[in-house]
């Protein structure tokens, strides 16, 4: 094993009615920190976690959607979406907060199988 | 009208206990009676005073505690509790432990009673 | 009755058992996660248009803006937690979550 | 309304895998005690509640399954199960610790309007 | 990589998604509420054994027994924990909960 | 091998906690070395020495402390411990309250690492 570990996030679960991707969230910026090879792929309901235009004032819930923003200024660069989970939620890239690379799905297996360590979130 | 809520899964990981408390608010505020709120499975997490949150985000257990002064009754299952290490050390204010024939009481006396669970 | 669902119809098939026993022109409600459902432009939009057939559908509007969803499915109910509120009054409520 | 209560339990999750099953068994025990008029449903992974058979000794888990056999000893003889949910998981009758009486997503959908509290677990 | 599905096939669409990206030939383990996709005589059986052309699948001893599930469906390789243990061994995990 | 662990849910509400104990246990008897089981989410609640659990109940608790006294590192994670109401005077015998750093450290340092959720 070299040096540096490929860690993958793999964002699966949508934003604010459940917790798993706030707090992923909050672990990729720790792990930012570490100079790993760190990816976030958003997949399945995962996808809705970078929304723009979320507005959770009414609910007094944190807004963390647009702290994805962020992720560039811990030099987490590689962020990767699943085309057909975007397409089948009718998103597409100028929906979101950022732009993650669009990917289709053998392209993400690849990429799964290349990691050291998946976190699902 | 008599209302009365369950909420079945604890704070801030699920938002089940958030949206019963944005219904029963709504619900107040329409003069509607709250006659109790039972939390059951995780939801008895909802009630501890040990919860230490960051001041940017909302004190879910303080949230209901301010129910609480309202008058509305907040029990705990005991049973669930136990299972997660609440007790009456650890309650925070408004909260009781009791048992679930206050939840057959609630479902009995209410007129309508609401599940908020994941 | 009014049926609350509360799950992603993409990661759950809690709608699915919802809508199996629903009686005709029972109305659902969806909230936190289940908005999804309600989104226009979706794979599920043909089916939630059929589903208005039979039933009156409502979507949550403080969850829908808390996740950044302004589009609904012509005609979806759009409703705040006051209207959520008057649902109850009318209906007994069943959760599927 | 009358001075009985139509209370149904609509046991909808699988056994084990969380908890709902067991503390909303927990739960019926509880309100057998009340004279209401209470009935158990057993829809979608519900139906695996009582499933006969279970061991879950190595698991250490309580067997909670078996349990649901004392519920005539409490009152509570009103069990129904849905036949689609039954049928799709390739179950019948005989696989179960008790004897609901099978009904269809019709009469189910009629006998859940009837009730004055649904109790989801 | 082994991929870990522990969620009912009837409820979740945890497996899914998971045969939407594992690779030809990378095992799958139902565990927990996911060996329900492992039991004979199911709605699924024939997806289940559509799968296993592209990958082996096992289930965990103790859950089956557990949930008192005596029957997989043919080729399902029933393992218990040491079993699940040699599996990690050789594959890193994904798990889809 | 070097293997480590990470537990999502709470004890008892999911199964994930009794997943991942008979796991690491059985991969000790494999004489595997479990650089660490990381509680995170309502993970955390696994932790809790106020868990008051029936007789013919698995102890989740006492069972993961068990597995501390072997030597194995249960880190429960800061954050999501204090959302909870987990600090150190709930703590039980094992466990030890850090920050996800750690959790770094074991996708780091292990061969391999498990994560049981839901």
């Amino acid at each position: 094993m070299s040096d540096v570990s490929k860690i993958m996030f793999v964002m699966r679960k949508a934003p604010y009615g459940t917790i798993y991707s706030f707090e992923g969230l909050e672990t990729v910026l720790i792990m930012g920190a570490y100079e790993q090879d760190v990816s976030l792929l958003f997949v399945d309901d995962g996808v809705y976690s970078i929304k723009k235009g979320t507005d959770t004032t009414p609910l007094g819930i944190k807004n963390f959607s647009p702290t994805f923003r962020v992720l560039e200024g811990y030099d987490i660069e590689k962020l990767y979406i699943d085309k057909e989970s975007m397409d089948s939620r009718g998103l597409t890239l100028d929906d979101f907060v950022v732009e993650p690379e669009v990917l289709d799905k053998e392209q993400i297996a690849k990429l799964m199988e290349e990691q050291d360590v998946l976190f699902p979130f | 009208m008599k209302f009365a809520v369950l909420v079945q899964e604890g704070p801030y990981h699920h938002q089940s206990s958030d949206s019963a408390y944005q219904f029963v608010t709504a619900a107040m505020d329409k003069r509607h009676e709250i006659i109790g709120v039972f939390f059951y499975h995780d939801g008895v997490i909802n009630s501890s005073k040990l919860a230490d949150i960051q001041a940017d985000d909302r004190n879910i257990t303080k949230r209901w505690s301010e129910v609480g002064e309202k008058g509305v009754d907040l029990v705990v299952c005991i049973a669930a509790a136990k299972r997660r290490g609440i007790n009456d050390d650890v309650l925070a204010p408004g909260f009781r432990i009791s048992g679930l024939g206050q939840l057959t009481e609630m479902a009995i006396k209410s007129d309508r009673l609401v599940t908020f669970g994941a | 009755m009014l049926h609350l669902v509360n799950k992603s119809p993409f990661a759950s098939t809690s709608l699915e058992s919802c809508l199996k026993f629903a009686t005709k022109g029972a109305p659902i409600l969806l909230f936190e996660d289940g908005i999804y459902g309600a989104m226009s432009g979706t794979a599920l939009e043909a089916k939630i248009k059929d589903v208005m057939k039979d039933h009156p559908v409502y979507a949550l509007k403080e969850d829908l803006m808390a996740r950044g969803i302004d589009v609904v499915i012509d005609g979806v109910k759009t409703i705040d937690y006051p209207g959520f509120v008057e649902l109850v009054e009318r209906h007994k409520t069943c959760t599927w979550s």
